[in-house]
């Protein structure tokens, strides 16, 4: 199970190089970059709980859940895009 | 032991590389850097979900972590242009205190993920979810959590996709599109966009028993429009006015229909009848696929399309036509 | 025999992707890289569906990976015409 | 009869309640309806008072109990000082009324004064009637709420300043008394109002917490009670239209003070446990410089409303003294005190009120031969004050002379007739003055603002009679007082029960 | 046969793809479609007050492997407070937003937030509570954007993304939650879940994302410009419920699922925050020079207010003195949301009749406003706490609760907070009822006035009077570790 746990820590590591990056920087792109770094640690994690070896079938029930986050994210991600592109146009009207 | 570590190489050099594009995406100054290795950092974790045995999740990585997000972020550089970057300066103190923060945090998380995955594989829900299939109506097990053990799940998810769109048409116009692209480009987009929507089709399809369902065949299908608007088709081959509302409504409608029409004969809220629903979830995920599609295309035009009209405006439109 | 030769054709292909990569990063202008990139690309693809095709031996699961190397090629085709164009109306202005 | 015994305090509190509500809806030019509203109140709660008296009298139990929250119930209780205070209030809310309607005339936002004026009263015949600490602290609290917009009724600046001063003062005294009140229910599980007091119940208890606790229940109660030094908002508050104070200074605010005194050491701790304490000779030194402090105060001051608001601050202590003082003697001259201050008091501001009105007089040195002038106002103004001197046959007389008894029984005359001397000799330093100016002295100058040139009459009747009806009660209940039902009577009665003889 | 359980969130959702495709009458279809969630409310209370806990497994698949809703004492008073707060404010919305041009969209949002809402506070499994919250956290920013003024928006993007980091942090818990426990179902794992490491670190992490969305202090500085430059009905909204189902969640995870886990020190450190919180956000309402920020900063210093009661509620066994203490934190909950909705909606009034919020040049506007004045000094009345709100109930019991645990340091804070709140609620009023031009002539009552005031009568009256039904629900719980 070696190789699971690895990649369940390379997860936790990105979920934090993620945070941290949402942390301190203080422009919206970059923050956004980070959170969807963040979240792929999150689902890291949840894949890699998913993985049971390659002869026994993976448990389907975080891959569901992963599925139903990254599109959570991408919508949240389109949604703060959206916003900050209003906030630049009114910075240059 | 050799042979282990041997076979482990591969997964050390994939976990290596994701963390290294993770970092290099963040650190960057420079913002088209980046989105760009942040691109690549998705189609990496892609291949690390085909690696841990998730095709569903490499499909919908490659369409909706990396394309789609990786499509509207590099939109949306279009727009910083101009914008004036005021990046404060956090203080040294602060960052060493972030650092170890998230230095003990990640310690504390990666500790716990030890001291449970250490073990045997453990069972979880993996052997009840596998063993409920015959009764799902679907062969594919992750299809059969997302639209029957866990469709509730769905049905919510697919309304955070709605409120996402809401706020991006509440919030602004929509871009400028582009020009009308020229005879060889065209050309190809002649070929590429039903090529796209027979992909969409196939994704959706097969999702019943293959890795594929609503949500990849969706992001196809929007890709598609995205190849649409960047020859020049500003409406990037969604429906305008009523026809764009009802698209945006149906896959969530129906979902929402079927799941309180199955209570009908004493069911329970989304139980469909075991005969029922291999179809009654292809029938959920078309519309669903559809909805999808329409809302990430207009996610990506960024804006109110001049077709969506508000309530003045339709009260307006009563008027004259009287 | 089949086996042998279709992993040839994958290694070939791999060959061919590893070329590409190396243009990419060694090519001077953002011309010349795209044409490493994507007649590199392309055609080690092509090896590797191909060497994949004979691996799995049923024609059904051929067509598809025609299909899918028939996708690549037009997506490939478009995003290289897009960037180019890009790049050339840049330099125009 | 078992629903009646329910419904009766319920209707008592409802009597004004309700008028006040609709009053706040009523446009500001429907006056007639307003006044209907208000006397009809006045006089549902006067009758429903009366059976309330006849059947505490004769030991009936009125109660109602609401439940509220695991451990706190709604209690109102209709034992013998709650009619005692009940009574009075309802007495000099229809007086009141009466003169604020003739007060008020042509003045704006009259909806919304005779609103919070009825409110207020409701806040204070629910703390004559509230039947455990908890309610108690609801009304107290309620009774803020609805004097601060009478106070800040004016808008101006000062009555702004005044009325903030007011809820500082208040609110802070609220939230001493609610901690008090809440810690001593933890400690007790609830506490109901028993004559007797229910505290030598739970010998338990640490003596010490409960003095600490008795302190800041006085301290939050002496708010309102104006004890000094907590009585800085009393002078301030006087802003407020005539009715207002008169109101404040006899009804509503410092008796609700006094009276919660009163309640805490007789139906809380009890007077004998509260002594076993200790905690009463400390209190009884507070009144006692209270009263002196006041009367001191009061003789420096020109200004006729704030001599008569630092009066205040004296005389209502000699309620607190009394039931400082340990023994029935000094209970029944403090608690008729209650009585008896009310009635006065509230005559010498209506008096107060109406020589501003009519002549715009606000300054003791204005007064010059304002008795020739305003006899009946003037005439009310001297019984009052001659009252609050304490000669008889007025009633301050007996309040003074109780006190005095108890304070011999108690063997507590080394330091209480001194007290009660000295302040009587002050009272009559800061009112015989006025008295003599207003009577024998003739007036120097034109009036500051003389309204009432060409009338007949000095007032209008809804501004005289009120000063002359209180003025002459307070003679009646001072002449009268063994007759049945008089006040000390009444205050006979509670402390009979209170000492459980 | 519990099917009742889904209308709460079927109903808003429904309601709202119609007025989605028809945007000219979504005026009433907002209204209604507010009302009708309302009534599967009631219903709900009324099963779950004379039956206790209902569940419903969806799909038919048993909970763990499907999705279960579940409704309890606790759920039902946060769905109650929804139901009716909605309903006041759809009320005003639809004179408020009656000629706005995108009040098409305004009433679809408004819906979907409802939808969130109730589907919130039903959820019965961790994943979902995930996506609830996603919803919820995305409609609110929808709607608090819907101003359009710059400021609006850019607090809009901040509660997003802070938004987005706290609900990653809660999903990254739950991911070890699964990982620990191999369920997602609340029910199973409140009988499962053992302090450990793994426990710990999963708390602490759902905490975290919960604190930013519920905005304790030092996360809190986000919500004061959210939700002061959001529209007078999003904003009563935001302020009312949509932190309060933070914390609903957090009080779900503290007292039921990681009964046993939670140790007094972390109790104590959020009630820490939670008493800075009251001192510092008082302070700051007592300062701020406009209505609807004062009002945000009375929001951030009484939600204080409810994380003081961790500790206590920490140092109490399970049995009648804890369900005493969770009662009085659910008043006080309860009382808040419906005197700060009317609050809100009232700022509103007086801010489109006058054009400003300035609390300064109020003057007048007790005489021209009478009504929405009143409303004001109800509202204020229960947010000091003063009796006969709800509110005065909750700290006379927070008040005993501190004495049985004998947490003494507290009280100086529940003191200086009520004082505080006390001088910036009578500064207003102060303001309000001084002479001056006030907000132009005297009207009459405005149909936006009327919920206003009914909310506020809610807060001051209602739960006053009959807060013992707190008391008898709040111990229905459908989780095992919870309740009697």
């Amino acid at each position: 199970m070696t190789q699971v746990l690895l990649y369940a820590l390379t997860g936790a590591v990105l979920f934090m190089l993620g945070v941290r990056a949402a942390l301190l920087r203080d422009t919206v792109l970059p923050r956004l970059l980070a959170l969807n770094v963040s979240g792929a640690g999150v689902f890291l994690i949840f894949v890699s709980l998913a993985y049971r070896g390659d002869s026994l079938p993976t448990d389907p029930v975080p891959h569901a859940l992963v599925l139903t986050g990254l599109v959570v994210a991408v919508s949240a991600t389109a949604l703060a895009l959206a916003l900050n592109r209003r906030l630049r146009e009114m910075d240059n009207e | 032991m050799m042979s282990q570590s041997l076979t482990m190489l591969p997964d050390l050099v994939l976990a290596a590389m994701l963390i290294g594009l993770a970092w290099a995406a963040l650190s960057s100054d420079d913002l088209r850097r980046g989105v760009v290795l942040f691109i690549a950092f998705g189609l990496l974790l892609a291949i690390v979900w085909a690696r841990l045995h998730a095709p569903d999740l490499a499909l919908a990585e490659a369409a909706i972590g990396a394309g789609l997000s990786g499509a509207l972020l590099l939109v949306a550089l279009r727009d910083e242009a101009g914008g004036k970057e005021t990046a404060g300066r956090v203080s040294q103190v602060s960052r060493w205190m972030v650092d170890l923060f998230a230095l003990i945090m990640a310690c504390l998380i990666g500790w716990v993920l030890w001291l449970t995955m250490y073990a045997e594989p453990a069972e979880r829900l993996a052997q009840l979810a596998n063993s409920m299939l015959e009764h799902s109506g679907v062969s594919n097990p992750v299809t059969a959590v997302l639209l029957n053990y866990r469709a509730y799940d769905t049905l919510l998810e697919l309304v955070v996709v709605l409120t996402a769109v809401l706020g991006v048409l509440v919030v602004g116009r929509e871009r400028r599109g582009y020009r009308q692209a020229g005879p060889v480009f065209c050309g190809l987009v002649h070929w590429l966009v039903p090529l796209l929507i027979v992909t969409a089709g196939y994704l959706l399809w097969v999702g019943a028993h293959a890795p594929g369902g609503a949500f990849q065949a969706g992001a196809t299908l929007a890709a598609a429009g995205i190849v649409l608007r960047l020859a020049g088709n500003d409406a990037a081959g969604l429906l305008d006015g009523m026809l764009l509302r009802w698209s945006l409504v149906a896959g969530i409608g129906l979902f929402l229909l079927v799941g309180l029409g199955v209570t009908i004969n004493g069911g329970l809220f989304l139980q469909y009848p075991e005969a029922w629903s291999g179809s009654l979830i292809l029938v959920i995920e078309s519309a669903a696929t559809a909805s999808i599609a329409a809302a990430l295309v207009l996610a990506y035009r960024g804006g109110r399309p001049d077709g969506w009209l508000s309530v003045a405006d339709y009260d307006n439109n009563r008027e004259v036509s009287r | 025999m089949i086996d042998l030769l279709a992993l040839i054709l994958v290694f070939s292909g791999i060959a061919f992707f590893f070329f590409g990569a190396i243009g990419l990063l060694r090519l001077p202008d953002l011309h010349s890289r795209l044409h490493a990139l994507t007649k590199a690309d392309n055609l080690g693809l092509g090896l590797v569906i191909v060497g994949v095709a004979l691996l799995h031996g049923s024609p059904l699961a051929a067509l598809k990976l025609l299909l899918i190397w028939l996708l690549v090629l037009l997506g490939s085709a478009a995003s290289a015409h897009l960037i180019s164009q890009y790049a050339l109306r840049r330099r125009r202005q | 009869m078992m629903t009646m015994s329910v419904w009766l305090p319920v209707g008592i509190l409802l009597s004004s309640f309700i008028p006040g509500v609709l009053i706040f809806f009523q446009p500001e030019e429907r006056h007639r309806l307003r006044t209907l509203l208000n006397l009809l109140g006045a006089l549902v709660k006067l009758l429903l008072v009366g059976v309330l008296i006849w059947g505490v009298f004769h030991e009936q139990v009125f109660e109602t109990r609401w439940f509220l929250a695991p451990g706190l119930e709604f209690v109102l209780h209709a034992d013998a000082l709650s009619v005692l205070f009940v009574s009075l209030s309802t007495l000099l809310w229809l007086v009141t009324t009466i003169y604020a309607i003739g007060y008020l005339e042509q003045t704006p936002h009259r909806s919304r004064f005779f609103g919070f004026f009825s409110l207020c009263v409701t806040a204070t015949v629910g703390l004559a009637l509230a039947g455990n600490l908890f309610t108690f602290v609801v009304f107290y609290e309620l009774l803020t709420l609805a004097t601060y917009p009478l106070i800040a009724h004016k808008g101006s600046p000062e009555a702004l300043r005044g009325a903030r001063i007011y809820l500082r003062y208040t609110l802070f005294g609220g939230l001493l008394l609610m901690i008090g009140a809440v810690w001593l229910h933890t400690l007790t599980g609830g506490v109901e109002f028993v004559q007797g007091g229910v505290l030598d119940q739970f010998a338990e208890l640490d003596r010490d917490l409960l003095r600490w606790i008795f302190l800041l229940l006085i301290l939050g109660l002496g708010v309102k009670a104006a004890l000094v030094p907590l009585h800085g908002w009393l002078p301030q508050a006087m802003v407020a239209p005539a009715p207002v104070s008169a109101l404040l200074h006899a009804v509503a605010v410092v008796k609700a003070g006094a009276f919660g005194i009163v309640r805490v050491i007789y139906d809380v701790y009890g007077v004998e446990f509260a002594a076993e304490l200790g905690v009463l000779s400390l209190l009884g030194a507070v009144a006692a410089i209270t009263i002196i402090y006041g009367s001191v105060k009061a003789l420096s001051q020109d200004h006729l409303k704030k001599r008569l608001a630092y009066s205040t601050v004296s005389q209502v202590s000699y309620i607190v003294l009394g039931a400082a003082i340990l023994g029935p003697l000094a209970t029944i001259g403090g608690l008729v005190h209650l009585v008896h201050q009310g009635v006065m008091k509230i005559t010498l501001f209506f008096a107060a009120g109406n020589y501003a009105e009519a002549l715009g007089i606000h300054r003791v040195s204005e007064m010059d031969g304002v008795g020739r002038r305003m006899p009946g106002t003037s005439l009310a103004f001297s019984i009052g004050a001659l009252g609050m001197i304490g000669i008889p046959p007025v009633a301050g007389f007996i309040s003074k002379w109780y006190l005095g008894l108890g304070a011999v029984e108690a063997g507590a005359a080394v330091w209480v007739l001194p007290v009660l001397i000295a302040s009587s000799l002050l009272n009559a330093a800061y009112f015989l003055p006025i008295l003599y100016r207003a009577w024998f002295k003739s007036p120097a100058t034109p009036w500051p603002a003389d309204k009432t040139a060409g009338c007949a009459r000095e007032l209008p009747d809804p501004l005289l009679w009120p000063p002359v009806t209180t003025a002459a009660l307070a003679l009646l209940i001072g002449l009268f007082a063994a007759a049945p039902y008089s006040p000390l009577e009444w205050a006979e009665l509670i402390a009979g029960r209170e000492y459980r003889q | 046969m519990n099917n009742l359980l889904i209308w709460p969130v079927a109903l808003p959702l429904l309601t709202a793809l119609l007025a989605l495709l028809w945007p000219r009458r979504s005026n009433w279809i907002g209204v209604a479609g507010t009302g009708l969630p309302l009534l599967a409310v009631l219903l709900v209370s009324w099963q779950v007050a004379a039956s206790g806990p209902l569940e419903l497994a969806l799909g038919g698949w048993a909970p763990g492997l499907g999705i279960a809703l579940r409704a309890d004492g606790l759920s039902v008073l946060m769905l109650l407070m929804s139901a009716l707060v909605t309903m006041a404010v759809a009320v005003y919305a639809s004179v408020y937003f009656a000629h706005a041009e995108r009040r098409g969209e305004f009433w679809v949002l408004w819906l979907l937030l409802i939808t969130a809402l109730h589907a919130l506070f039903l959820s019965g499994d961790l994943f979902n509570l995930y996506v609830t919250l996603e919803l919820l956290g995305l409609t609110a920013v929808v709607l608090a954007c819907l101003g359009g003024s710059r400021e609006s928006l850019q607090a809009a993007l901040r509660y997003l993304v802070l938004g987005l980091l706290g609900s990653l942090t809660f999903l990254i818990g739950v991911a070890l939650i699964y990982a620990g426990y191999g369920t997602l179902d609340m029910a199973a794992l409140g009988d499962a879940i053992v302090a450990g490491p793994t426990a710990w670190v999963a708390l602490s992490l759902m905490t975290g994302g919960l604190l930013i969305k519920s905005a304790l202090f030092p996360l809190h500085f986000w919500l004061p410009p959210a939700h002061a430059n959001a529209p007078a009905p999003v904003s009563a909204v935001l302020s009312a419920l949509v932190v309060k189902a933070a914390l609903y969640l957090i009080l779900r995870l503290w007292l039921e699922l990681f009964d046993g886990v939670v140790t007094q020190a972390a109790a104590v450190i959020v009630g820490v925050l939670g008493a800075i919180a009251v001192v510092w956000g008082s302070w700051a309402a007592l300062q701020a020079e406009r209505l609807k920020l004062m009002a945000a900063y009375s929001t951030v210093a009484q939600l204080g207010y409810l994380f003081m009661f961790m500790p206590l509620l920490a140092a109490l066994p399970e049995g009648a003195g804890r369900e005493l203490a969770l009662g009085a934190l659910v008043l006080l909950a309860l009382t808040h949301g419906f005197a700060k909705s009317a609050f809100f909606l009232a700022a509103g009034i007086i801010m489109q009749r006058a054009g400003h919020d300035r609390i300064a040049e109020l003057g007048g506007t007790a005489r021209s406003l009478p009504v929405t004045a009143f409303t004001i000094a109800l509202a204020g009345v229960a947010l000091i706490g003063l009796p006969p709100s709800g509110s005065f109930l909750a700290k006379w019991q927070m008040l005993s609760t501190l004495f049985v645990t004998g947490q003494w340091v507290w009280l100086p804070v529940i003191a200086v907070g009520t004082l505080l709140a006390g001088a910036y609620i009578f500064r207003l009023l102060g303001h309000a009822f001084a002479p001056g031009e006030g907000v132009g002539p005297s009207l009459s009552v405005g149909r936006e006035e009327i919920p206003a005031v009914l909310l506020a009568l809610i807060a001051t009256l209602l739960l006053g009077f009959w807060a013992s039904a707190v008391w008898e629900l709040v111990p229905i719980s459908a989780y095992a570790g919870g309740g009697a």
